[in-house]
């Protein structure tokens, strides 16, 4: 059986468009440095190491041992993961098993990325197939708005109310030191923003980022003594359903996230989630998914989303706020990108989430999204599992 | 957190120029026989599952949910419905040839008629107030085919 | 469709009906070498010089320099100039030809040298060197281009002293 | 820790330019697997695959097997590592509460340029441009180990004459061949002191291997094969920072899997190895690296005959990578190569008596990383 396993230590960059100072190594380190000042560690005090990014961004192949000048790798154990928008939970979910399997202690899970090496879309294309549908495809933006057309025409949904959201994420971001887009917006200025692809406006998309997240993970036992209030892993579920972009997945709903949030649910035993979960750090790559995808994590019913957000329930003040930290909307540093929601979330149990901290949150949810439209959903509680 | 190593005014950045990574992709059994069709017949084959009986396009081995071989081949479309579209305005460099890709463009996927997945193809159009969602499309064949997905030059209205 | 519509395959071999679709992947880079890089790649090209750095603790000399040490995993900034001679420490003779990514033909020399006062070794190559008589142990010294622009190709090669 | 076996494994055949997709490739090295351990694809709990985007061609290279692995409704991962890296990520899951895990690697090597590839490996700020790859880089390494321990172009030659003749006796192995010193030394030149018939094919396959927890493996497996020890280690990241001449990496990793597996004297205890000899020199480094024999002895150690067939260690009976490298894979052929000795399956390249075997997968530039397991008939 698993050994409890926790998260006590988080470090980031501060993240934006362009890090001409550092190189990849020394950006890795940067927040290495800083999870392990977060922890009260320091590299000795590591047993092994996982790190991902996607290699097409920065085409930098074998990327965990080129990373060891800033992960600290040197002869210790290092394992590189990577499956798209999703590798940072995936790095941070292999971070989780180093230490639950037993074999290890307290270990260091680095997510992080440079876009700023390549042409992002660029990039992204080429995860497609490339005899099927690498020519067709329009990097990760093209199949969200699609998704939303279909929305739109199904419940009625409205560019606004995706709009709604990228105000709340991008507003949320103003309290977070860390985020790359720290600008106070209005619906009327994401309704004016460029089309990018319909119904999909600038302000309705994340930007790429360069940065970086680690985040320390130690067993019971060493938890308890390295962190005041340790935020524990209780589950980890994820669907990779689909192979193909053309496959069924998103049409109305995020297929892949309604099976992992309702199977982590059920591990977790929560029966209500807009109820029984306090905060929720969600990989929302546009502002629409933060709209429909409330339906897949089953807080509401279907259709009934725009209206929840309408009256604020996903707000900072609201019942079940979402995306503190701003979420992917303010920063988007793609391999890394959902480890923060995990590490955001997990400040939020430990309480030191500064000014966007929502008060007594006891059990906090994060999402990552990637790939073929598949979904990881992590359970953090204040409690043991 | 910089230290005091390297004051240095300039940041040198590293250009790789265009390093062309060649592949020769294998198309093995089943998307050799789909290409074949495309170019030899101009028919579009998919392959059915012998457990749940969902027909798969692009055609492959494996239904995922069943983990069972598909043998059985069927032919689909030429028509279909449109399932999601988006037009394409943001400019990107094209990951094959390293140069500015043109737009916009539209990027459709196509619900082929007796298919349950859908094909991601282009539309021959690029007006948004044009296309909808459901609309019935039709693939136009190349007069000159090789045996790629470009054997279908693209979808259009009907 | 759009002039200069994307794609990927460029050619098809059918081997008895079998098919084989030649593509490429082909984006361009731009790295960040960051500060401590850039401050050596600036030495090549400004001063034709070869710098090292110097780690606070274990005192190792590296070169080509790195902003953290990553046997102590401390931030280094003790610059130390190095001469543009050194040892080789061992060599191959490459036979086959890479156009896309060797910067010379074939039959080129690669080689480990070890500068005065550095404690790593530079990798680099071996020029104007008869192939047939390199020897590990001999001195060699860093040939600059004339046109040099911040880069590890700055020193076109290290040949024999 | 809990204990865990290996209770299915599964091969393709390795060749060049094997006409499947990779999907293909591992739809057949798992129900193969699948088969070994007399399992449906609904009785696996968890999924590691194992790709990497450069050599797939395609960033998210694990999107392509994704329904082929078995991973429709199953929590799945990926590692971008080689295989005996990602088997050590399969075993963690097992351990932590899934009863069973599938690992399942494949590689297409013959797609792509292997060359400009693992030019990528390299640093893009400095060395990248010099247009190093795994086999001039290995070369310098080669030279670097011969010239310092007077190990001789003979001695590697040997290994290479041991495997693919070993490899005969393999009806995976991509590379069978009756070959002399003689013919070794006379192959082309690649990059100098390696030849030809010193470096390992490019082979396209797939390697599957299935793990479950004590009480699942007594349930199903009928030879279930335990897991005693494993460790992986990491060298520094520039070949100049390095010692060429030895792996520190190597021996570190190995210290902790002996020690985890209760071994103090590998060339006794071990009744097997298979190793991974991207190139012959890497052979000889590795025994060192093992503790099969001392700094420098690698040469002496492979003229003693005594790590062939019929020798009181011997390694690489399957042929090793000189005769089938999959890259990404091979290190998780190691590892059924080591199986299939234990249960006493393996044919005609059968290691009479084995009970307890080694394995290993190397990762990255002139294996910066190391990963070492002890297999084991005896719980």
């Amino acid at each position: 059986m698993a050994r409890r396993t926790a998260i006590v230590g988080i470090g980031q960059t501060y993240h934006c468009a362009r890090r001409d100072d550092v190189n990849g190594q020394e950006l890795i380190n940067e927040a290495v440095t800083r999870a392990l000042e977060d922890a009260g560690l320091t590299m000795k005090d590591i047993d092994a190491i996982v790190i991902g990014n996607m290699d097409h961004f920065e085409a930098i192949n074998y990327v965990d041992g080129w990373s060891v000048d800033g992960s600290g790798a040197f002869m210790r154990p290092i394992m590189k993961l990577t499956t798209g928008g999703t590798s940072g939970m995936t790095v941070a979910t292999a971070g989780y098993y180093h230490v639950a399997s037993g074999f290890f202690d307290v270990v260091l899970a680095i997510g992080w990325e440079m876009n700023s090496s390549s042409d992002t879309t660029a990039a992204i294309t080429t995860c497609c197939q490339p005899l099927i549908e690498r020519d067709f495809f329009a990097g990760a933006i093209g199949p969200l708005a699609a998704e939303y057309t279909a929305y739109i025409k199904r419940f009625g949904a409205t560019e606004e109310d995706a709009a709604l959201v990228s105000v709340r994420d991008h507003n949320n971001a103003l309290n977070n030191p860390h985020a790359h887009l720290r600008t106070r917006i209005t619906v009327e200025d994401v309704m004016k923003s460029p089309v990018l692809c319909y119904p999909i406006k600038l302000l309705d998309m994340c930007p790429r980022s360069d940065g970086a997240c680690a985040l320390i993970y130690a067993c019971e036992g060493k938890a308890e003594k390295l962190a005041p209030r340790p935020a524990w892993v209780h589950t980890i579920a994820g669907s990779r359903d689909f192979v193909y972009m053309g496959e069924p997945f998103q049409h109305e709903e995020l297929i892949t996230l309604e099976r992992a949030s309702a199977r982590a649910y059920k591990r977790a035993g929560i029966t209500d989630p807009l109820k029984e979960i306090d905060v929720m750090e969600l990989y929302l790559p546009a502002s629409t998914t933060g709209v429909k995808w409330m339906e897949s994590l089953w807080v509401c019913g279907r259709g009934e989303a725009p209206r929840l957000i309408r009256e604020g329930v996903f707000n900072m003040d609201g019942q079940l706020p979402v995306n503190p930290s701003g979420g992917p909307l303010a920063t988007n540093p793609i391999g890394a990108t959902a480890m923060i929601r995990v590490g955001e979330a997990a400040l939020q149990i430990m309480g030191k989430a500064g000014d966007r901290q929502v008060p007594n949150v006891r059990t906090a949810l994060a999402t990552a999204f990637g790939s073929c439209s598949w979904s990881d959903v992590t359970i953090l509680r204040d409690t043991k599992p | 957190m910089a230290g005091t190593a390297g004051e240095t005014p300039e940041l040198i950045k590293v250009h790789s120029g265009a390093v062309e990574v060649p592949y020769d992709w294998h198309c093995g059994p089943y998307w050799s026989r789909f290409f074949r069709g495309l170019r030899d017949e101009k028919k579009i084959y998919a392959t059915k599952c012998p457990s749940c009986g969902r027909v798969y396009i692009p055609p492959r081995e494996v239904c995922g949910p069943c983990f069972a071989r598909m043998d059985e081949w069927v032919e689909v479309g030429p028509e279909g419905v449109i399932e999601m579209f988006t037009v394409v305005r943001l400019p990107y460099t094209n990951p094959s040839t390293g140069e500015p890709l043109s737009v916009p463009y539209t990027d459709v996927y196509v619900r082929l008629d007796g298919a349950d997945t859908s094909l991601m193809h282009w539309l021959d159009e690029t007006d948004e107030k044009k296309i909808a969602v459901g609309m019935r499309v039709r693939a136009v064949f190349r007069d000159k085919r090789t045996g790629t997905m470009h054997d279908i030059e693209h979808f259009k209205l009907i | 469709m759009p002039e200069g519509k994307p794609e990927t395959i460029f050619d098809v071999v059918d081997k008895a009906g079998m098919l084989v679709q030649k593509g490429r992947i082909k984006v361009p880079y731009t790295w960040a070498a960051g500060k401590v890089a850039s401050k050596f790649l600036v030495g090549l090209r400004d001063e034709r010089r070869i710098y090292g750095i110097r780690c606070p603790e274990c005192k190792t000399v590296f070169v080509p320099p790195k902003k953290l040490c990553h046997k102590c995993m401390v931030e280094m900034s003790e610059w130390v100039e190095l001469g543009d001679e050194g040892v080789l420490e061992t060599f191959t003779i490459v036979h086959y030809g890479e156009p896309t990514v060797h910067p010379v033909q074939p039959p080129f020399a690669y080689g480990v040298v070890k500068l005065e006062r550095a404690d790593t070794g530079m990798v680099h190559l071996i020029g104007e060197a008869d192939l047939a008589s390199l020897e590990e142990g001999q001195r060699v010294r860093a040939v600059f281009n004339d046109i040099r622009r911040g880069h590890y190709l700055d020193i076109k090669y290290f040949k024999p002293v | 820790m809990e204990r865990a076996a290996i209770v299915g494994v599964g091969q393709t055949r390795y060749e060049r330019s094997k006409e499947g997709i990779v999907a293909e490739l591992v739809y057949e090295a798992t129900c193969r697997a699948l088969d070994d351990a007399g399992m449906k694809i609904g009785d696996i709990d968890s999924v590691v695959t194992v790709s990497n985007d450069f050599w797939d061609g395609r960033t998210i290279s694990c999107m392509a097997v994704a329904d082929a692995a078995g991973c429709y409704g199953k929590d799945a991962s990926t590692v971008e590592c080689d295989g005996a890296f990602g088997a050590f990520y399969g075993l963690m899951r097992v351990l932590s509460g899934y009863d069973t895990t599938l690992v399942v690697a494949h590689s297409k090597v013959s797609e792509g340029n292997p060359r400009i590839i693992t030019n990528a490996a390299f640093d893009p700020i400095y060395e990248r441009s010099l247009g190093l790859d795994a086999i001039s880089a290995s070369a310098l390494q080669a030279r670097a180990y011969m010239k310092k321990f007077g190990v001789t172009e003979e001695q590697c030659a040997l290994v290479s004459v041991k495997n693919h003749r070993n490899a005969r006796n393999n009806p995976y192995a991509h590379v069978p061949l009756d070959i002399s010193v003689e013919d070794v030394m006379k192959s082309p030149k690649l990059a100098d002191p390696i030849k030809v018939l010193d470096a390992s094919p490019l082979s396209d396959g797939a390697c599957a291997v299935i793990f479950a927890v004590e009480s699942a493996a007594a349930k199903r497996a009928k030879k279930p094969v335990w897991v005693k020890g494993v460790s992986h280690c990491t060298d520094a990241y520039r070949l100049g920072e390095r010692d060429l001449t030895y792996s520190i990496a190597l021996e570190s990793a190995a210290r902790r899997a002996y020690q985890m597996a209760g071994i103090t004297d590998p060339w006794r205890q071990i009744d097997v190895a298979e190793v991974y000899d991207a190139f012959s020199y890497m052979e000889l480094m590795w025994y060192e690296g093992l503790g099969f024999c001392d700094r420098g002895q690698g040469g002496r150690l492979i003229e003693s005959g005594k790590t062939g067939m019929a020798g009181e260690l011997p390694v690489n009976p399957s042929g090793g990578v000189l005769s089938a490298h999959s890259v990404l894979v091979a290190g998780l052929a190691r590892i059924a190569e080591a199986v299939l000795q234990l249960r006493g399956e393996a044919g005609k390249r059968q290691v009479a008596g084995a009970r307890t075997a080694l394995a290993q997968g190397i990762n990255g530039i002139c294996a910066q990383q190391h990963c070492v397991w002890i297999v084991s008939t005896e719980q």
